[in-house]
């Protein structure tokens, strides 16, 4: 919490911060998930830049009290450009004890600490492995503690309702909202409409969750122990209509626009997987555009499902995460082989095999790039934040269908989850989508090039006079006939490479952030680009000269990527997992060294660890 | 488009490809019945589409002149899905082995017949692995020597039409490798059902397990052990036509007709149509004689008939035309 | 090893991972009920493997003081398979779902029961998919609503019993997710079976499926709309024992003793191990009542069986007895 | 062929050469295969060195005479040290026009062929798409023909035996084996025996082929066209008793013997492919040794039965070729996180997707590093000749037990396919091998391990007090109990990574052989070993400082490789595929400028290809 020098005049002191990390825990059945998006949805509104992390548990409804059925919910917001949901906290709320046991440690000494004082029964504290309550023992005397016995003060407010004592405690989440609006100078409208829109039809509910809304946030602003209230002004941020987005969706919307915009029908083929099946999810939602989603039966049916509508004419995405990429490897090589657009999304999780399925890692890198049998390169895109999602999405399908090839999308857990303020766009501000459809009349050679980008010409079923076989044998260069002939082989073999390389004509150079030349290049790609940014920005602000290169594209790489790490005196290669783009930029570009800041924690980076590492090495 | 069917003749379907199966082979059978079969449905050639996995059968598609993909081992059934879901026009068509079908791809195997996908499936029953030169499939009987059993099979068998029923199969034939007219009009009869369509076919493979079907199929005793199932007919067979089906019990027996009293009348009459699968599944086990023939052809819904109300459904009653709509609906804010 | 068999209670079969599925899923019910069958079985604690696939169900062997195996989804019984095969004193059992299953799992749970393997194989089948937080599974009805099909499903549902007897089934039980002495005494006769035992279970989902099977489970109707078969028995239920099952030519029918001069003599006896399957399939797909219990248990030499029939066959008869006499058995020459 | 000065006195000339290389084609029904095994093995039996190589169609009986129906077998045979089974041929037998057509650009300017001039019918030439007469237009001007009508003949010799035509013919290869035995001064005896044997129960196709033979020996010593004979004496070779083998029955067999030696009984679970099968068949048939061989109806269940045989106690294999190693590539990493052993062999073909199916490649070497979600690291070894095929099978076995971990095994078509004599080994010959099993009242930690190998302990079922459980999910890293703990996930993460590193101390260091240093080190991996070793040998003789390094362990890679690499001035890495080794090695020793030579033709190298490349290169 980077303090401010102004402050206003309402009866508590009301100090100007630029940004505040707050974070929500509690028990899977608290509402954890709940008020923090409703915390996040109204600070964006009131025009702050914001970053998210929920962090759930794997079990469904783990028992009540359980350490390991901890939910937690992270935000920070800020007045100035937030790319990180922050290392750690300044506010932290907890419901209950385990929450507390396992949260506490992320909270910055002198903090405040809000507890609800009538969760730590001894039960509570024996389920959260507590010898002593902590609440007594003095353990907790580092932090700003404001113990309140919400069930209590909820049960009072809602006394004259007449309601059940489930649903009663139930809203006990509302209170605790209540007073961190009331903390953090917010308006509880948007919740309250919020409640209005998603009850409409039980308005006791309505009724219940306002009253205990406003019971938290005036209990709060009269409170003696709340002697400072703190104001996070709005960012300046672009003009436009905004909304808060998390990367699984943005996703699922690129994928919508590229539809549109491209004219082919959109199909996902796919298996559910965490946590990639919220783009199912969303897709689903959207049947009216015309959409096939399609819920096969394996990831190997949801693959080749799209295959065989992307053969036929459409817009074929599948998407899955690490152990489903691992199925889809041998399929991947025949639609390589076919050369057909086919886009696959891969929300990387923590491996290996079953892994951490809830946790974020970047350890499917190599997998994209080689987990199919023979030559079989293909074009690997990453997002590399929640609303970029949107762009690399809709990116993966313009090469797709421009290049006629797979394309792999990595986009990973914690940008999939987390949230951000997505300035809206229009289909139309998107580049336009050509593609190489071969029409009635027209000669059509099924492996007939365009000089350039060597993508392949595509007729699809339907089309008269245009009958024709692919298949995943090696084929003649030109008239896709089997063949085994030699000479062939190497030539298709190469042209198959050579083509990908050339994407690198059609996408934009890479350039560093920060520096464009110094002492340090922090290197990086896909979801950490929030993570490093906000380190190498600190770097700066204390005079290091360090450059942040973050790369989108990764096969091909962009052209001048050669030229931007020789700009530099030290390039380190940051990675969550044990070093795997750095493999690749070793081969790519094997005159540079690369020292590497590999991270497998199931978590993202911190810029503290960060900021200590680059020291190190500079 | 145009609306004057054109006429084809078994050579439009006939592609520029050498045929590369080993002479002698049925698949050869099956290949030109195809041919033939196709000029009759009235389906337009550039709306056909063969499908295929890996295997000496799933060659099929190079040797006929409409679009096709010979695909990887066993994923035939779930890439039509997506071919007939993206285009439901297409006459989409699967070719595919016993190996194929049943032993890697029979997870979509019984997943494209539970959904009822509008598609042709044929499979190319020789109880071996053909391409890779003659080792058993799970057709493959017990004790059969192979090159991977060398002292016989140990894995009991398939029976592919009770699999198929058992993953809910609406349309099911089983017919001879060596009856081009019957085949080429099962395949009619199968491309005009909508829904997952199955025609097993008891191919002889020459090199690797030649003579495995003899018993039922060689001209000399097909007409005593076989039986031709026909909707609204008699269930009766033999050269004489003197052999006919009832039902005791719970088993079907073999009468002869005019011995015993027993008349014509006495014998069960085939309903392809009966939704009940109970008779459909004791003729498909049935061992003598053998049935085939259309043995269940019972419509229901497909899959895409199903996909295509529910999107209509939904789409009329959407707020959203564009994509933009979606976009800019909900919680919204402007940052001025 | 001893003979003297060990006596064990069901807490020697609880391991110390507390139970993380959710408050009131019949999950719970099946664990306690596997932990009092087994010191039933005369099994040795350390002859159990557990194995599973991925899904909430899959988390069972966590949970059970035996030698277990937390898997990937959807291959359980492929890797029971070679567990089995690798040392038949095993007593192996396969928890899984009915994603993991039928989905994923669709091939492998088709080719065991082919196969015949000796494992006992319970399925958990919620009609959801439980872990990944609700989406239709292949036995989620046509029109259900879940994450991914919120306006209806479009894919007609399997019927485990009836797959798994396309699939050569030889034991087939199921039973309500509430009846827990029920259970107790079928996992106890399957694990007696020699064969692949399957066990499915209708497991309600309190969060993603809740109530799903009320109409057949509830405790209020349980008794009406349920038949729970035993070998030799008459096929009787209701409340008042007053209803019976009969077949009137391919149907089963419900009726009434004591009305229109029905006597317990005309009911149906169940016989589970009748080898023809016909009657099976007919109660597997029964609607009204459901039919519980043991349905079918035919006894058949397992694929083990076989598997060391033919090895003891071939070591009688064999030249080798170490790889040394291979290596220099046939065209051999020396260098000098 | 390498012409010597001695020479001996039979009614013809009789060259003594030291090396020669002979190719049978034909249709696939003439027998070609057995034709060039035969005078292989007779050959062998003499004391020659040799290579072989079979090339087959992919159609099961193409149709007869077409182009694609060709069959061949090549055979180089030599009183020296022979490593490959040649570039260019010294004598080609085509036993039609397809034949001709298709293998004459490998017959050396000057050579003999001989060629069965029955089979030139007008209908012969259309479908091998002649235009002319070959033996006619002069195109084969160049060479020394010998035209037989060798149909003719056969039937002459048998006229009298009262065969039906299709068995006359059928036995003419045998007409061309007698000819060619002469021409190489090699008796008939094997190849009789060998037909007594085999026909046991069928005298009249015992008597008739070797009528045909003998009439075929006696031809060619009365033809006047043959005025030289050929004379390749025995290779100085170590002694003992020796047999002919190829890489697939080698593997089977290496597998046989370290099963004998662990007492761990075999488990394969498999499912067929070309050109890993043979594998499978070889097992099948040797049951009564208690191998289980399981052909699964997939091969994803291929190796998750394996799994689970090896969680059960055996030594569980899967053997495969690339499409499906692609398959198998999630189970390969809950395997690696469970930590059994397991080996995976894949015998490599032709790719991407299904490729060349036939034909041989490397290019599943980065699929076998990481073709698998997350950060699986394992051991990945290679057979580098048929015959060393038996030692790393039993080393893969060895490594896979001793260090409690998957191996993969990889090979290819060539090796798989070619023949080379072995000598024998006992399986007392070979080193022992250990294992980590806990038996009954011993204290069992699933996650202890080796402090110096870093391998876990392993428990069977069965075994009294030792029930535990083990996953896919990340788990504690000594109970083995599911855990999400961060800084656990990190540890386990880099010690698994450890465990397969460590592996370094326990195999061999590596040698460049011919010299220690040098202007240039030619390095390979695999089944080029033969190829590289020729061409390198031959740059020695040239008087070039080349030296050839040859790798086996690839994963991890041999403790001394950088010293090695170090002492030449010129690094190449020679690979059937588009470059993989080497990114394995930039990735492992940046410090090094590494040339390539990269051929994707499904063809083994040739010298002369690589020879030209190494000068052109130093
Ligand atoms: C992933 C994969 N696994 C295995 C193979 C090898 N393979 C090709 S075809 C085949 C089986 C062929 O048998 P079937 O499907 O019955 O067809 P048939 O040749 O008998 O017509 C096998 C095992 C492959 N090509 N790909
Ligand atoms: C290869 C792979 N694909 C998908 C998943 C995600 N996944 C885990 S469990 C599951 C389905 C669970 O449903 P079910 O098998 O019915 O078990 P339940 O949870 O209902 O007991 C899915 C799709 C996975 N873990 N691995
Ligand atoms: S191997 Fe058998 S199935 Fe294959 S083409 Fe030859 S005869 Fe037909
Ligand atoms: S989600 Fe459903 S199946 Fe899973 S543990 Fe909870 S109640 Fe049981
Ligand atoms: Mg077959
Ligand atoms: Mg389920």
């Amino acid at each position: 919490m980077i303090t401010d020098s102004k402050s206003n005049t309402t009866p508590k002191a009301n100090e100007v911060v630029q940004n505040v990390v707050i974070r929500f825990v509690g028990d899977s059945g608290d509402g954890m998930q709940l008020t923090g998006t409703q915390f996040s949805d109204t600070s964006a509104m009131f025009g702050n830049d914001i970053a998210t992390f929920p962090n759930y548990p794997s079990e469904i409804r783990a028992p009540q009290g359980s350490l390991y059925g901890v939910s937690g919910f992270q935000v920070q917001i800020g007045s100035l450009d937030i790319t990180t949901p922050g290392d750690s906290v300044d506010l932290l709320v907890a419901m209950n004890p385990a929450g507390l046991k396992t949260n506490l440690s992320a909270l910055k000494p002198g903090q405040m600490l809000i507890v609800d004082t009538d969760s730590f029964t001894k039960k509570n504290l024996e389920k959260a492995h507590y010898d002593t309550n902590p609440l007594e023992d003095g353990s907790l005397d580092n932090y700003k503690v404001i113990e309140v016995a919400m069930t209590t003060h909820t049960k009072e407010a809602l006394k004259e309702m007449g309601l059940d004592n489930k649903s009663v405690i139930r809203s006990k989440n509302m209170f605790a909202l209540g007073m961190v609006y009331f903390i953090y100078d917010r308006s509880m409208d948007h919740t309250i409409e919020f409640f209005q829109k998603k009850f409409k039809k039980k308005p006791t509910i309505v009724e219940a969750n306002t009253k205990v809304l406003k019971a938290g946030y005036f209990f709060a602003e009269t409170m003696e122990i709340i002697s400072t209230t703190y104001h996070v002004g709005p960012a300046t941020m672009d003009k436009g209509v905004y909304r808060m987005i998390n990367g699984n969706t943005a996703t699922a919307w690129g994928l919508l626009a590229a539809s549109q915009n491209s004219g082919f029908e959109l199909f996902l083929g796919s298996y559910p997987i965490t946590p990639a099946t919220d783009i199912l999810h969303e897709l689903s939602k959207h049947r009216y555009f015309g959409i096939k989603t399609f819920q096969a039966e394996d990831e190997i049916a949801g693959i080749t499902s799209s295959i065989g509508a992307s053969f036929a004419g459409d817009l074929a995405i599948t998407t899955t995460s690490g152990p489903g990429l691992a199925l889809k490897g041998e399929a991947i090589g025949l639609a390589m082989m076919i050369e057909l657009p086919l886009v696959i999304v891969n929300v990387q999780r923590g491996g290996p095999s079953t892994g951490l399925p809830t946790k974020t890692e970047q350890s499917d890198l190599l997998q994209a790039m080689y987990g199919r049998n023979g030559e079989s390169p293909i074009i690997v895109i990453a997002a590399s934040t929640p609303s970029n999602s949107f762009d690399f999405a809709y990116e993966a399908c313009k090469l797709a269908l421009e290049h006629m090839t797979p394309v792999i999308l990595l986009t990973d857990g914690y940008i999939a989850n987390g949230s951000a303020p997505w300035k809206i766009k229009k289909a139309s501000d998107m580049p336009p989508i050509t593609n190489r459809l071969v029409k009635e009349g027209e000669n059509h050679v099924p492996y007939k090039r365009d000089e350039k980008s060597l993508a392949r010409n595509w007729a699809i079923p339907g089309t008269p006079n245009l009958e024709h076989r692919v298949g995943g044998l090696e084929k003649d260069k030109t008239t896709g006939n089997v063949s085994q002939e030699p000479l062939n082989h190497q030539y298709q073999t190469e042209i198959r490479a050579e083509k990908v390389r050339r994407v690198q004509d059609y996408i934009p150079e890479i350039k560093s952030e920060f520096q464009e030349e110094g002492d340090l290049l922090v290197v990086g790609w896909g979801g950490t680009y929030g993570g490093l940014s906000a380190a190498v920005n600190q770097m700066n602000i204390e005079g290091y000269k360090v450059g942040h290169l973050h790369f989108n594209y990764i096969n091909p790489l962009p052209k001048n990527t050669l030229e931007v790490l020789k700009k530099f005196k030290k390039v380190i290669v940051c990675e969550l997992n044990a070093g795997q783009m750095v493999k690749v930029l070793q081969n790519n570009y094997p005159e540079i060294t690369y020292s590497q800041y590999n991270k497998a924690q199931g978590l993202p980076f911190t810029t503290t660890e960060l900021i200590d590492k680059f020291k190190q090495v500079l | 488009m145009e609306n004057t069917p054109i006429k084809y003749t078994f050579k439009d379907f006939q592609s520029d490809q050498e045929v590369r199966w080993c002479p002698g082979c049925d698949d050869y059978v099956i290949l030109r019945s195809i041919q033939k079969a196709l000029p009759e449905t009235g389906v337009k050639k550039e709306d056909v589409v063969f499908i295929s996995g890996i295997g000496c059968s799933s060659r099929f598609p190079y040797y006929m002149d409409t679009y096709g993909m010979h695909s990887i081992h066993g994923r035939a059934a779930a890439i039509a899905t997506g071919t007939k879901l993206a285009n439901p026009n297409l006459s989409v068509w699967v070719a595919s082995g016993d190996g194929d079908s049943m032993a890697i791809g029979g997870n979509h195997f019984i997943h494209v017949l539970r959904r009822n996908v509008d598609i042709n499936y044929v499979l190319f029953n020789n109880e071996i692995y053909g391409l890779t030169k003659g080792q058993f499939s799970p057709t493959s009987l017990l004790g059969q020597k192979t090159k991977t059993s060398p002292y016989g099979n140990t894995q009991p068998p398939f029976n592919p039409g009770e699999l198929a029923i058992g993953a809910r199969a609406r349309f099911f034939a089983r017919l001879g490798g060596n009856v081009p007219k019957d085949m080429t009009q099962v395949f009619i009869e199968a491309e005009k059902f909508k829904g997952t369509s199955l025609v097993e076919i008891l191919q002889n493979c020459v090199i690797f397990n030649d003579g495995c079907y003899t018993k039922y199929t060689d001209k000399a005793v097909k007409d005593e052990m076989q039986i031709h199932l026909e909707h609204g007919k008699p269930m009766i067979f033999g050269k004489e036509k003197n052999k006919g089906l009832i039902l005791k019990g719970l088993k079907l027996e073999v009468v002869n007709i005019g011995e015993n009293g027993i008349t014509e009348s006495d014998i069960l009459v085939h309903d392809a149509k009966e939704p009940d699968m109970t008779l459909h599944s004791m003729l498909v086990r049935m061992e003598y004689p053998l049935a085939t023939g259309v043995i269940r052809s019972v419509e229901e819904p497909s899959f895409g008939e199903r996909e295509r109300e529910l999107v209509n459904r939904v789409t009329d009653s959407s707020r959203f035309k564009t994509v933009d709509d979606l976009f800019f609906s909900g919680e919204t804010y402007e940052v001025k």
